[in-house]
């Protein structure tokens, strides 16, 4: 039973955990709290949805697409909504992103209706069995990707040019512009990295379950994870989304399911205590 | 007591209009007041009839609730407006709030106004146990450490729920002083309206008193009111007891009107329409929570009820736009939030008060006062 | 001899691996004018912190009228009679400058937030005494036309008058001043300087400056205290201070 | 300066009367309505969560009605009138449910309601039911304080979970010829969950079985858990409540861990959506219990109802069991409407519903029945299954021959 | 008043003011140049307006709610009058802020990277080499993460930073701040080989003015948002004014 659990623990837990990376590049770009990160993550479910089913697209492509999608998505909101903000107090950042997600789940609706949508996207469906633990291939291939795609992140966070750049400007927003980096880009390529992320998240829990807006209350099990890992922190946002998923099924497993919210939001006001920044956080030094 | 009021009057006075006109303008506020819920509970007025849309589909049961979310709103204001402290848990204080007055009616048998009284004390206490963070963390954090607490506390609300009242929700008693019942919308309205008016004049009170004002230096700055002698944490964790307290009363009041309560009704959405309607409204003042307020409960209602009137226009437009109405709405409804936010950041009251101020400025008798 | 009001002994200040402060020693004596001059960077405001008690020092004590006011918190040492402006201007935004003054009567007042509320009559009186306060004030600095403007209405040098104005409500002992002249116009300095020692002889207060503008401190001070790379390498009257060598390198380099 | 100050005064004066005067002079134009029921229409209400999280199925229920209704409409109303739909959104807040309620009451009177879909406000709103004299007429749960004992004015019409367990619990016993079974049950950790518990724990415990209570959050990705202790407690058959996600998860999560037994779920989760993201592997073992008949269970009995969903571009919900619910509910209050004769008025509707009333469903569900001591409405059930290659729903029997169940 | 200019002029303000949230003015009509190949100092004691100069040169002052109100900034033939920092920068205006802003979570090496970002790969590259050939001490580091290194080493990466981009000036904002003089001296000592290896022309805004009179060719002097001297470095040197304008000791030009 334990290793069962642990196991559907982490599968589940890697895809909290690349919301959660979205989350935090986001969050690392632009300080913005962004409580839309699981609408993203729908809006990558919708637009498998419009590729695969009314585009007609082969997988690929669907892939494709979806990327696409969310990183043009990603970029509209940096411009139209986080940008003319730009600079604001903590509460209105948090409540442009209520707003976004009030704003998007209004226009899925539209377009789609409010029923949920059955998409099938040719992923493995099967089952390993090793001795006594089956493990579902749809778990694996999405733990797999997860993983990939964090890693993926990480290479390109490392290594590349952009990535320099993006962290750099983390870093320190008046250093980056006096140093010639177009801010403006580096924030709107966050966004619609951190976009994409929550999308790929998207399409597997809506293969999981249904395509539906109401995945969003699933998304937004990120929210903690950044939390527990340290806002700032990129590993710490992949593993505070695995031990949300590890908390989730070992609570529900052992003790309710009722009890999950108790078992993430206690520790997470534990952590607090002890650790204000996070697990992973680094401890700002306060200056007068 | 009086001189207090002498006080108040001669505060108000400052820069404002000729008392005359004030008295004329408070009198006329209070007779629409009065006037209003006879005028929605019989549609017309002065014996004329007015259709829904030029009541603009609203009902008293709208204007009750609305009134009970001023409370709430208000208070939400008061801790994050006045004092700076950002939470999304204020759910979490109306469901303690309901459970309370459930719990104290049943199991002690108080009466309706004695579980008032027992939700606003219980409601304090809590606020000073989730306050507690504030010690420690702050900006995000401590939003989240919020958002912890109103989870915890729905948690224990539905527990409690499941095992001494019915799954479909805790049932409060009657809302009876004496042996009188407030059964009707309008007793409501007659009940609920001092309840608003005097919570919000409370809270508003104490912005001019020493320590009220020492909140708001808190949250200016909290290193020059520490300068000053302001001891904030304590004062931090009365803020937080101070206006939990009206967000239990508010919640209190709300069981009562719906007259059961359900713990799946205090969702994270229901705490973050408070978080709305203080930013559409306008942070930090007593008006922007009532404004708010009211727009945000009315203007869906509203909305919808325009929708409703169009019924013309190009036949598939039209009926698309009548099938997707509660969609729309919200589209609508959302894009309205972020506009504000970023056209008018401090709120409809920000946005309202320099117009205000030109108005009287222009006026004759301003030079006189 | 007068009396040390204020002393401060081998205070050091550490943070992480970097030390600001290397046990600086020096007391500013009641009713005088104590400056504490030094290049950028030389931790004359993170000593002005470890002794309000914003800062914890590492190590080291502060007598504050002969009592150890070392580790207590910012507001407690506030209540024991020390008042205090800051750098970069610390007036609360939200309020009118007649309230910010009010803010001031706090640690005189004794009425909480229910009282407030309702209007108790000891909320009344404290209320009171500070308006009376405050007007007082206000006419003392010949600030009572813009009572009801909020600080980001005025200018820069009226907004530092209206801190000072503050730090006086508090009828503190000791008055530290950090940077009161920074970004003012000359009669704007002028001003302030006689309002200084306006205070210092009407009231009897003792003032403790950080301060850049030198024509002024040698004009003001009784007493320079300069420190630099966290050590204090010179102290006494202005005019040696201005002949001490140490003094000159630090300032135009060696 | 005062002059100039009452000048001012006069003239916002004379604005507000000329104002005034200008909304009189509207408002004269229009009819003083009785109970809803004017010349040429009757007013009726319909509180739906057409958004919101229960909208994917409170919606094709709202839709259902509406189409009822147009259908009357368009063979010309109901003696001589037609029916207008006062729709109101409730998005999963019992609050806006209670404002609804009063809308209908006296701020744009109707002669009844129907949907009412949030049991904690149905809950409520017991006590306003019984003082405002509304009739509530097919509400889309049924809260049991509402009809146990009967509340007047309030006439269920939808499926009863407690009937639900019972046709659920006795057909699987039987068809799998068990003596005494073992159930696991898995539901959602909200109220109608704990409630569905109970009455299928009664049920069980009534055959000599024994059940297995396993609670899951409406908001879960994951069945894992539920699995694994259905696995470890190797039941006969599953018994699910919840959502369309609910039983998505458990089924999929069933197959993974090998667990081949059927189960059933209740009314609301027999929708095509479900099997059609099941797939036949997995949904040819899953059952649902119901007191409608989906379209293509019974194409002859609904054919009325396909054509009108069609023609109102909702062709693809009439398989659907929630635009059927809503159908039936539709048509049954006109029915009634006609019964009353040609002034209807609150009290004359629930007076004929209280002495007795039979709508005639034409097959589309069970007998529904109200009498003065039942107004619940429906109570037979069947229990259906979904034909993967006709894309058809095919039911287990009549509904008649599970009434043996019903206690 | 100024000397006659000789070089081609490489940065030119003209009557430039300044204000903060239209605020009393910080600066009042400045004037100044820098022309190429030439080292100019701007003193002046605190709040006299020197870090606000530097953020209306380098297209800060909107960051920090300012705002120019007259007056021309001109980088070579490109008015760069409110133009973003990023452009500003890109137009070969190399930056050394005040604080030693450095990335501090990034390595040595990736701080000069951002730096040479603006520039060509293998032009970057180039540059980059070239810094470490300047600084053997940032090469001797270039893989530990700025924020662990020394305030000096620090400094010295700001400086590196700003020259891997090649530029054409650099503005460098109180260099000598919080750091040991002798450092600081070592740092100073490099200017005259930056200026004839990388062929940059430098700002510099010194509070420690002997450090600055020595290395530059011309100074400005501020006072009140006003210069209110300016020459050639050594007479500047010589001037009472600025023992006055430093110390305070009352010279005997009194003041306006």
């Amino acid at each position: 039973m334990l290793s069962q659990f642990i196991f559907s623990g982490l599968a589940l837990g890697s895809i909290y955990g690349l919301v959660a990376l979205g989350f935090t590049v986001i969050y690392k770009a632009t300080q913005v709290f962004n409580f839309a990160q699981g609408m993203l993550m729908v809006c990558g479910a919708y637009f498998a949805v419009t590729a695969s089913i009314h585009l007609g697209l082969p997988f690929p492509l669907t892939i494709a697409f979806i990327l696409v999608g969310a990183g043009i998505l990603g970029i509209a909101i940096y411009f139209l909504l986080i940008k003319p903000l730009g600079g604001q107090a903590l509460l209105p950042m948090i409540m442009i992103t209520i707003a976004l997600s009030i704003i998007l789940r209004a226009v899925i609706e539209l377009i789609y209706g409010g029923a949920p949508l059955t998409l099938r996207l040719p992923l493995p469906s099967g089952v390993f069995v090793l001795g006594d633990v089956r493990i579902s291939q749809l778990h694996v291939t999405a733990a797999v990707v997860s993983w990939l795609c964090m890693l993926l992140f990480i290479v390109f966070f490392r290594r590349s040019r952009a990535g320099l750049l993006m962290r750099a400007t983390a870093d320190g927003y008046e250093a980056a512009v006096l140093s010639g980096i177009r801010v403006d880009r580096i924030n709107a390529a966050a966004w619609a990295i951190g976009t994409m992320l929550a999308a790929i998240g998207g399409v597997f829990l809506c293969q999981l379950q249904l395509v539906s807006v109401e995945l969003e209350n699933i998304g937004l099990l990120a929210l903690p994870a950044v939390v527990i890992g340290g806002l700032q922190s990129v590993p710490g946002a992949i593993l505070g989304g695995l031990l949300v998923g590890l908390i989730e099924q070992l609570a529900s497993g052992y003790i309710s399911p009722k009890a999950r919210d108790i078992f993430i939001y206690v520790p997470l006001l534990l952590i607090l205590f002890i650790r204000p920044w996070g697990l992973f956080g680094q401890k700002e030094l306060g200056r007068v | 007591m009086s001189n207090g009021v002498t006080a108040y009057l001669v505060r108000l006075r400052h820069n404002a209009l000729p008392t005359t006109l004030r008295v004329i303008g408070v009198a006329v506020l209070l007779a629409i007041l009065l006037y209003l819920p006879y005028v929605l509970q019989f549609r017309s007025i002065f014996g004329v009839r007015l259709s829904n849309m030029q009541l603009l589909n609203i009902g008293l049961s709208q204007v009750n609730l609305t009134l009970i979310s001023i409370i709430g709103a208000v208070s939400l204001n008061y801790l994050t407006g006045c004092a700076g402290l950002v939470s999304v848990g204020h759910a979490a204080f109306f469901a303690l709030g309901s459970m309370v007055a459930a719990a104290t009616g049943m199991h002690l048998k108080l009466p309706f106004l004695a579980t008032l009284v027992a939700a606003m004390l219980a409601g304090a206490m809590a606020g000073v146990v989730a306050g507690l963070p504030s010690l420690r963390v702050r900006g995000l954090y401590f939003v989240l450490s919020t958002l912890a607490i109103h989870f915890i506390v729905v948690f224990v609300f539905a527990e409690y729920q499941y095992a001494f009242h019915d799954v479909t929700g805790v049932a409060v008693g009657d809302a009876k002083i004496g042996s009188f019942e407030i059964d009707s919308g309008i007793k409501w309205y007659f009940f609920l309206l001092p309840i608003t008016v005097l919570s919000c004049l409370l809270m508003r009170n104490t912005l001019f008193h020493r320590e009220g004002r020492a909140v708001l230096a808190m949250r200016d700055n909290e290193l020059a009111a520490a300068a000053a002698g302001i001891d904030v944490r304590i004062l931090k964790l009365k803020v937080f007891a101070f206006s939990s307290a009206f967000a239990s009363l508010a919640g209190a009041l709300q069981a009562y009107y719906l007259s059961n309560v359900a713990a799946e009704m205090y969702s994270l959405n229901f705490a973050i329409q408070f978080i709305a309607i203080i930013i559409v409204g306008g942070m930090g003042t007593i008006g922007g929570g009532v404004i708010g307020a009211i727009v945000w409960l009315l203007l869906p209602s509203i909305l919808m009820g325009a929708a409703t009137e169009v019924k013309s226009g190009p036949g598939d437009f039209a009926s698309f736009l009548l099938a997707h109405r509660p969609q729309i709405v919200n589209l609508i409804f959302g894009s309205i939030v972020a506009l504000i936010l970023i056209f008018a950041p401090h709120g409809i009251a920000g946005f309202l008060r320099p117009l205000w101020q030109r108005m009287i400025g222009g006026l004759p008798w301003r030079g006189r006062t | 001899m007068v009396e040390a009001l204020l002393s401060v002994d081998r205070v050091e200040m550490r943070f992480g691996g970097i030390v600001a402060l290397h046990g600086v020693s020096f007391e500013a004596k009641r009713g005088a004018v104590t400056s504490v001059i030094g290049p950028n960077g030389a931790g004359k405001t993170t000593l002005f912190n470890c002794i309000t008690g914003m800062y914890q020092a590492t190590s080291g004590r502060v007598l504050f009228n002969g009592r150890d006011i070392t580790g207590l918190r910012p507001h407690a040492i506030a209540r024991t009679g020390i008042a205090r402006t800051f750098q970069n201007i610390a007036l609360f935004g939200g309020l009118s400058v007649l309230e910010n003054l009010k803010i001031g009567a706090y640690r005189h007042g004794t009425s909480g937030l229910l009282e407030g509320s309702i209007f108790a009559p000891r909320a009344q009186r404290d209320e009171k005494a500070a308006q009376r306060h405050a007007q007082d004030i206000l006419d003392f600095l010949m600030l009572s036309d813009i009572a009801g403007k909020k600080p980001s209405e005025l200018p820069y040098g009226v907004q530092k008058q209206v801190e000072f104005g503050r730090a006086l409500m508090q009828g503190a002992d000791l008055i530290l001043l950090d940077e009161p002249m920074a970004g003012m116009s000359r009669g704007e300095k002028e001003t302030l300087v006689q309002l200084i020692r306006r205070v210092q002889s009407t009231l009897g207060l003792t003032f403790l400056l950080v301060e850049h503008d030198m024509p002024v401190i040698m004009d003001i001070s009784d007493h320079i205290v300069v420190v630099d790379f966290g050590r204090k390498i010179a102290e006494g009257v202005p005019a040696e201070i201005q002949k001490n060598d140490a003094v000159i390198a630090a300032y135009l380099g060696a | 300066m005062i002059t100039t100050g009452k000048t001012r005064l006069r003239a916002v004066f004379i604005g507000t009367l000329l104002g005034l005067g200008a909304c009189v002079a509207d408002a004269m134009a229009f009819e003083s309505p009785q109970d809803g029921v004017y010349t040429d229409r009757i007013d009726w209400g319909m509180t739906a969560d057409m958004s919101g999280p229960a909208s994917a199925a409170q919606a094709p229920w709202g839709h259902g009605f509406q189409t009822a209704i147009k259908a009357i409409n368009e063979k010309g109303g109901v003696n001589g009138r037609k029916i207008n739909v006062l729709t109101e959104d409730t998005r999963y807040d019992a609050t806006v449910e209670r404002v609804a309620y009063d809308k209908f009451v006296s701020q744009t009177p109707t002669l009844g309601t129907s949907g009412m879909g949030n049991s904690s406000a149905q809950t409520a709103l017991v006590p306003l039911i019984k003082r405002n004299k509304l009739p509530v007429i097919g509400t889309y749960t049924t809260a049991k304080v509402a009809i146990d004992p009967p509340t007047p004015y309030f006439y269920g019409g939808f499926c009863g979970f407690k009937e639900m367990a019972q046709v659920g619990i006795g057909f699987f016993t039987d068809h799998l010829k068990l003596q005494s079974p073992k159930v696991a049950l898995v539901h959602l950790d909200v109220a109608s969950g704990k409630e569905y518990s109970s009455y299928v724990e009664a049920a069980v415990t009534a055959r000599g079985g024994t059940v297995k209570s396993i609670p899951i959050k409406v908001v879960a990705a994951d069945a894992t858990p539920q699995v694994l202790e259905i696995l470890a407690m190797k039941p006969d058959y599953v018994a699910i409540h919840g959502v369309p996600t609910t039983a998505i998860l458990v089924i999929k999560a069933m197959k993974q861990y090998g667990i081949d037994v059927p189960a059933f779920a209740i009314t609301y989760l027999g929708t095509p959506g479900v099997y059609e993201n099941l797939g036949p592997d997995a949904g040819k073992n899953y059952y649902f219990v119901s007191c409608f008949s989906p379209a293509s269970s019974d194409p002859k009995a609904a054919a009325e109802m396909a054509a009108a969903a069609d023609k109102a571009g909702f062709g693809p919900l009439k398989d659907d069991i929630n635009f059927v619910a809503g159908w039936v509910v539709g048509t049954t209050v006109a029915q009634a409407i006609a019964k009353v004769g040609a002034e209807p008025t609150r009290e004359k509707l629930a007076d004929m519903l209280n002495a007795g009333f039979t709508a005639n469903t034409s097959g589309l569900s069970s007998e529904l029945k109200y009498t003065a001591a039942d107004h619940e409405g429906l109570h037979g059930l069947k229990p259906l299954n979904y034909d993967y290659s006709a894309k058809a729903f095919k039911s287990y029997g009549d509904y008649k021959d599970f009434d043996k169940y019903l206690k | 008043m100024m000397s006659p200019c000789n070089h081609e002029s490489l940065l030119s303000v003209a009557g430039l003011s300044v204000s903060y949230g239209g605020k009393a003015l910080v600066l009042s009509g400045i004037d100044l140049s820098v022309g190429k190949g030439e080292i100019v100092a701007i003193l002046g004691a605190n709040g006299a307006g020197k870090t606000t100069l530097i953020r209306a040169i380098s297209g800060l002052l909107k960051l920090h709610g300012g705002a120019i109100l007259a007056g021309q900034i001109k980088i070579g033939a490109d008015d760069t009058t409110r133009l973003a920092p990023e452009t500003i920068v890109r137009l070969g205006l190399g930056q050394v802020p005040e604080g030693r802003l450095v990335f501090k979570n990034l390595t040595v090496e990736e701080n000069l990277d951002v730096g040479a970002a603006v520039l060509p790969r293998e032009k970057g590259r180039r540059t980059m080499a070239a810094v470490y050939h300047l600084f053997p001490r940032l090469a001797e580091r270039r893989t530990q993460l700025a924020g662990l290194m020394s305030g000096g080493e620090q400094q010295m990466l700001a400086l590196g930073r700003a020259l891997a981009s090649s530029p054409r000036l650099i503005l460098v904002d109180e260099l000598s701040l919080g750091l040991a003089p002798l450092i600081v001296r070592d740092i100073y000592a490099q200017f005259k080989t930056i200026r004839s290896e990388f062929g940059t022309s430098m700002l510099i805004v010194e509070q420690n003015a002997r450090l600055a009179l020595d290395v530059s060719e011309r100074a400005y002097v501020l006072e009140r948002g006003e210069v209110v001297l300016s020459g050639l470095s050594a007479d500047v040197a010589t001037s009472a004014r600025i023992h006055e304008s430093y110390l305070g000791v009352q010279a005997e030009a009194s003041h306006g």
